[in-house]
């Protein structure tokens, strides 16, 4: 037995700053709660996505053997904790994230003649990921399908491409999110097989992570803004004389939202970086970033509308607004109860590992 | 000690028949509309009702009730849940009230409609910079000869774009004095100067500001002695609370506020199975049989079942906090499809967690925060006022 | 379809006022913290046993026919509540459970020839329920096995009585109950069929509803003596210069723990009126009970403790006694997991309501 | 950002099997023993330790060190947990605040030994009447000449029947004036009138009430200036509280308490896993493959990384909360077995699931109540001091 150290840095490098500064800056002056309000109810604002094309976002996390700038995943947590801090309605995360899925096929030869690569690539074509493979209720719910003409799905243990020459129609839901039901079946559908067999299901499995990760740092970027409407709103507003921040039943809920944001932020990090640098290395820890981001956005936000009283459940309140995003943005991979199931993997890896701790350490 | 079932008399079982008659031709339930307490009760139903004296049926008839009896209120009650229509619940608060502190002219004019329910109200308390803290209020009252001017802006009226009086709390004095001199007025919706703005909440709920510009009404319409308003409103905050709750009867002990909520959670649980029933896993058995939905419900059910057993007070927060936790454990249970509006495509019933998650967070607020009510616990259990 | 009320009396009765204020005194004298301390580790004190069998509380809950008082559950269920508050090193419940349900076999014309009945009906001989099944263990973890000479316990289909000279030896745990290990195969047991077939499965699932009924009356009174012990510290306590019972952060602990006791009350006093009034009516009312009574009595207690900062978790302090009785007193019928799992026969019994209910509304 | 495996080099492998031996032959573990904060590094151990400069082995060998660095010092704490041997604590904290406040006498003649780990320290901060509030401290310290005689009581001293020194917070003016008339002490437990009576805690752990009874000292062991002792004690407050870790490098970023607290939960949960692996359902398939036990199993999992995840000060609130929360889900998932002691017939590892529900709540108040760790998050976010 030998011990095992690993390194916890989660500090950002200067050009990683430099991202996260630009990004800041331009989703806060261009992603304004006006726009995301006038976006809804389908959750898009082609104004925005043309920016995001124009600023060159789409292809920041995309290698550059297949046309992109050879940033990795780790770039995207970023970009998508900045996209939800702002509520920004458009589908990048979803976008980037396939088009990840799609460079590594190609990388491994295959071809996706059925998509216009250049248009996509640029994001003139949307695509989307249908995360979960939920196909005994016949449709799949897809993030972005209501804005995508192509999703990427898993079926039958192959990697699929549906193509419509229309999006699909979003079916509607409280976060007013771009969701819509695609299935292969519908005769609008054109369907491909990409790639079967146990590299399908490699290659799969790596986008599922990579999407967890990305739609775990845009909660963490709705609960990390959350966070700061609400200590503004609690050190403004006064009850009984005194601003509501003194009092221990809100400022304690403020000091746990505080710790719900920076452990949702370290734990996507960090789960975003072993993905890109080693991913065989602990493959739950996406789901546990996911997880974890859902439930603690869940119930920051909650607890952020809380803390308003009762301004905080009207909808001209920006903190309502936060607050319906977070269901529509985190169950559409399926909650957190398929999560769980995924990081219970670990469970039967630790337990080989103990009773190999067992054996060996009477050896010692 | 007694839990048994009510044998419901011939003349109850004929009050049951015609209350559903009179819903029925008057009333189509909303299956989509689960969290009913900002609608009013549609006015073709309370006026069929008054006309019957059903509105509050315990009031003897010549007070404008039908000489029935908690058993039969507690029938109305489970039957508007049943078909989805909201209950009536301001001006009952009001009645004991206006017996109590209302002018010899309000008990003469209104009081009467208000007992037969021709009449409706809301609650003009809380204020814009004021929340919780009524005893704040700065919506002033100033007296001229035999009238009053009020001029001022009061949040959260409920029903006040539809409502014929408002149960108003006005400063008649310095704002320093607290609840000292604070004055109760019961004025007339169609008074000119009243205006009610909606306000939209999450559920799609609707709640007003209402204005008061120069609002001129005589003295008649004063509750109880001026500067003494804080004792006319809190026997009805004490109500709405639910403070004083017997514990034994046919009515719920958790309080008017708690039950309501916990009628509501029974709908999301309802809708909760509704989803599991409907759904097959993978390997094509029925999702009620998934260790983990299973769960999921009986923990559901079992919270639902502790709601019932708050006594109270108690009811109001153990139930609204109880209705959100299981609104996100349960959208959780029925994800991807639990994000989904009601009557959307592969909603079913999901429609309704979709829905509850959003009516949620205002239970937790509504009456009062659930903070002002572990307050008021605390100082029932002898602990001091909090700092 | 047609409206159904029930009433919601919770209430005591004179004869039950004075059936608590005559066991409140009692325990209170008798078992005081110095007795309960002095009892440990076995948790049985015989000198209390003796008081609990002169004042007859042995027969309170027992039918007069075969030679008990014939009160019934609810007295049972007062009487645990009263021990709870003192965590009296008594094991009352788990013998007049058995004694009921052996009554009951009595009561169909089984005979019991395998126990002294006049012994165990006074108390000289102590008898205990194994109130799970978990046989795949090879034995059973009996409440009270380590002071009983007799148990009775389901195994394949049949009511078995296991009978030993003396009792089994304890099973060490943290809240010092008798707990011990009981099997049949054990050469010191004598093992003998009562009954089989369906009408055993509805005595014994009747035996087990009671028996989780009364430990959830024992669990209501050990978290209402917590609560009070708890709220006299917060109000006694000062730091910073007051009582910390002026902070939200204490006070609003102490309110829930308040919403817990009376909950916990109310749903077991309600689930003993109708076991023993209407015993087909919510059979999953006992489960229910118990299982918030367990949860509730675990977090309680434990926001007890902690009220007390340091204090609270030294062995000197009485609420970390009640502290570690609460998980020995709760888990030995098999915790809240079991419990679920009998509440979920509500889900499918409303399944089917809910089908009718569908069917109907359209004749409506 | 980095989170990649340190290659070890060569010197380190030989230091990890130097440790290692050295463990093997002064230690035996104890498994029944995973919540350790309560005892002492065994001496046999820490002396071969020290001999080595191991204690601190960052500090260059001049100091007492062993010029080594930040990787062998997460080694050692890595080992030490690997043998259930308890960390070296207090001592660490104070090094930087005898450098920056300790007279020259102690500089010279105990920094060294509490550098090189021969010499032993304890707190004595809080007392029976002022737990968390510590600026009320009562223990008096009276000048007399050249010498202080001291005398009063204190709490939670930890080690204190086994520490060649406590590190004494005493009060030098007027109560009243709360952090303004403390002085900070270093005091030789050997020094008559100097007691320790243990006091037993929740898992069996000891801890101390120290008396000090007219305990005359030298003017020497006075740490910093008179009645500046809040500004002396502050440093390693924070520390202990873990304020101020850098989210870099290859220390846990959950701070020391949090990641001790990490690591015994760590314990909990490979001891539920092994729990389950070592039981079957009643159809005979492993407990591992029930699908409750795998969502408890991986809850519980999820928390872990979360603590391993928060940073700095929020390791220990959140990881004592996780800790409790899931000695109490385990508990309940291995019931009845659950409930059982370590060793007991049938418990295997469940044991220290039942251990664990009792060391969990310390957890809760070792260093500071949760509700003061929230309090200084509060602060820190620029929230104003709650009342």
């Amino acid at each position: 037995m030998t011990l095992v150290l690993r390194r916890n840095d989660y500090t950002l490098s200067d050009e990683q700053g430099q991202l996260v500064d630009m990004l800041r800056s331009l989703f806060t002056e261009q992603s304004t709660i006006d726009v995301v309000r006038a976006a809804e109810p389908l959750g898009f604002d082609q104004n925005l996505w043309s920016t995001v094309q124009d600023n060159g976002l789409l292809t920041i996390s995309i290698p550059e053997s297949v046309g992109g700038d050879g940033g990795g995943l780790v770039e995207l947590v970023l970009a998508g904790i900045e996209i939800g801090r702002t509520a920004a309605p458009v589908p990048l995360i979803d976008h980037v994230v396939t088009m990840r899925l799609l460079s590594a096929l190609k990388g491994t030869g295959v071809s996706i003649d059925a998509l216009d690569w250049k248009a996509a690539l640029a994001g003139d074509l949307i695509v989307s990921l249908a995360p979960i493979s939920t196909w005994e209720l016949g449709s799949q719910l897809v993030p972005s399908g209501a804005v995508a003409k192509a999703v990427v799905a898993f079926k039958d243990g192959a990697i699929i491409l549906m193509t419509r020459e229309t999006p699909a129609a979003q079916a509607q839901n409280e976060g007013c999110a771009p969701v819509a039901w695609w299935s292969p079946n519908d005769e609008d559908v054109l369907t491909t097989t990409l790639l079967e067999g146990h590299e399908a299901v490699d290659i799969w499995e790596l986008a599922h992570r990579e999407w967890r990760i990305a739609t775990a740092a845009s909660l963490v970027g709705l609960m990390a803004i959350s966070s700061e409407i609400a200590r503004g709103y609690a050190l403004d507003r006064k009850a009984f004389g005194v601003t509501i921040a003194k009092f221990q039943a809100i400022s304690h809920q403020l000091a746990d939202i505080h710790m719900d944001v920076v452990t949702a932020r370290n734990m996507t990090i960090k789960a975003a970086w072993l993905t890109e640098n080693e991913p065989d290395f602990r493959p739950e820890l996406a789901a546990m970033a996911m997880a974890h981001a859902t439930r603690a956005a869940l119930r920051s936000t909650a607890k952020a509308v809380h803390v308003h009283g009762g301004m905080g459940i009207t909808n001209e309140a920006d903190i309502s607004l936060f607050y319906r995003k977070v269901s529509s943005w985190s169950l559409v991979g399926g909650g957190i109860r398929r999560d769980l199931d995924d990081i219970s993997t670990a469970i039967d890896h630790r337990a080989q590992e103990l009773v190999v701790t067992a054996l060996t350490s009477s050896n010692r | 000690m007694d839990f048994s079932q009510v044998e419901l008399t011939s003349d109850q079982l004929v009050f049951e028949k015609e209350i559903r008659e009179l819903i029925s031709q008057n009333w189509t339930p909303n299956l989509a509309h689960i969290a009913v307490d900002h609608d009013r009760m549609p006015k073709s139903v309370r006026m069929e009702m008054s006309r019957r004296g059903w509105i509050h049926p315990e009031l003897a008839v010549e007070a404008g009730g039908a000489g029935l009896g908690e058993i039969e209120l507690e029938m109305i009650t489970n039957l508007f849940d049943e078909y989805y229509i909201p209950a009536n619940v301001s001006s009952s608060l009001l009645i004991p009230t206006l017996e109590k502190f209302g002018s010899q002219w309000l008990k003469d004019n209104v009081l009467p409609g208000i007992r037969s329910g021709e009449l409706t109200t809301c609650l003009g308390y809380s204020e814009p910079d004021n929340g919780s803290d009524m005893a704040a209020a700065t919506t002033r009252a100033v007296q001229d000869g035999d009238t009053w001017v009020i001029n001022g802006q009061k949040m959260w009226t409920t029903w006040g774009n539809e409502s014929d009086y408002v149960f108003l709390l006005t400063r008649t004095g310095a704002v320093e004095e607290k609840h000292r001199t604070l004055t109760m007025f019961l004025v007339p919706m169609n008074t000119p100067g009243v205006e009610a703005t909606p306000v939209w909440i999450l559920g799609g709920g609707r709640t007003n500001v209402t204005f008061y510009t120069d609002v001129v009404i005589s003295d008649n319409y004063r509750i109880g002695p001026v500067n003494d308003g804080w004792s006319v409103m809190s026997e009805p905050l004490a109500t709405e609370h639910g403070a004083g709750v017997v514990t034994e009867g046919v009515s719920p002990v958790n309080g008017s506020m708690g039950a309501g909520f916990s009628r509501v959670f029974q709908k999301l649980v309802d809708g909760a199975i509704q989803w599991a029933a409907s759904r097959t896993m993978p390997d094509g058995r029925s999702r009620l049989e998934d260790p983990l939905v299973r769960a999921a419900l009986a923990e559901a059910m079992l919270d639902l079942e502790m709601c019932w057993n708050a006594e109270g007070e108690l009811g109001k927060p153990m139930s609204a906090e109880a209705l959100a936790k299981h609104a996100d454990k349960l959208a959780d249970m029925a994800a991807p499809e639990g994000l989904l509006d009601f009557g959307v495509d592969g909603s079913i019933a999901a429609g309704i967690i979709a829905s509850e998650r959003q009516h949620a967070p205002g239970t937790a607020v509504y009456g009062g925060t659930t903070e002002i009510y572990r307050n008021n616990l605390a100082r029932r259990l002898g602990l001091p006022r909090p700092y």
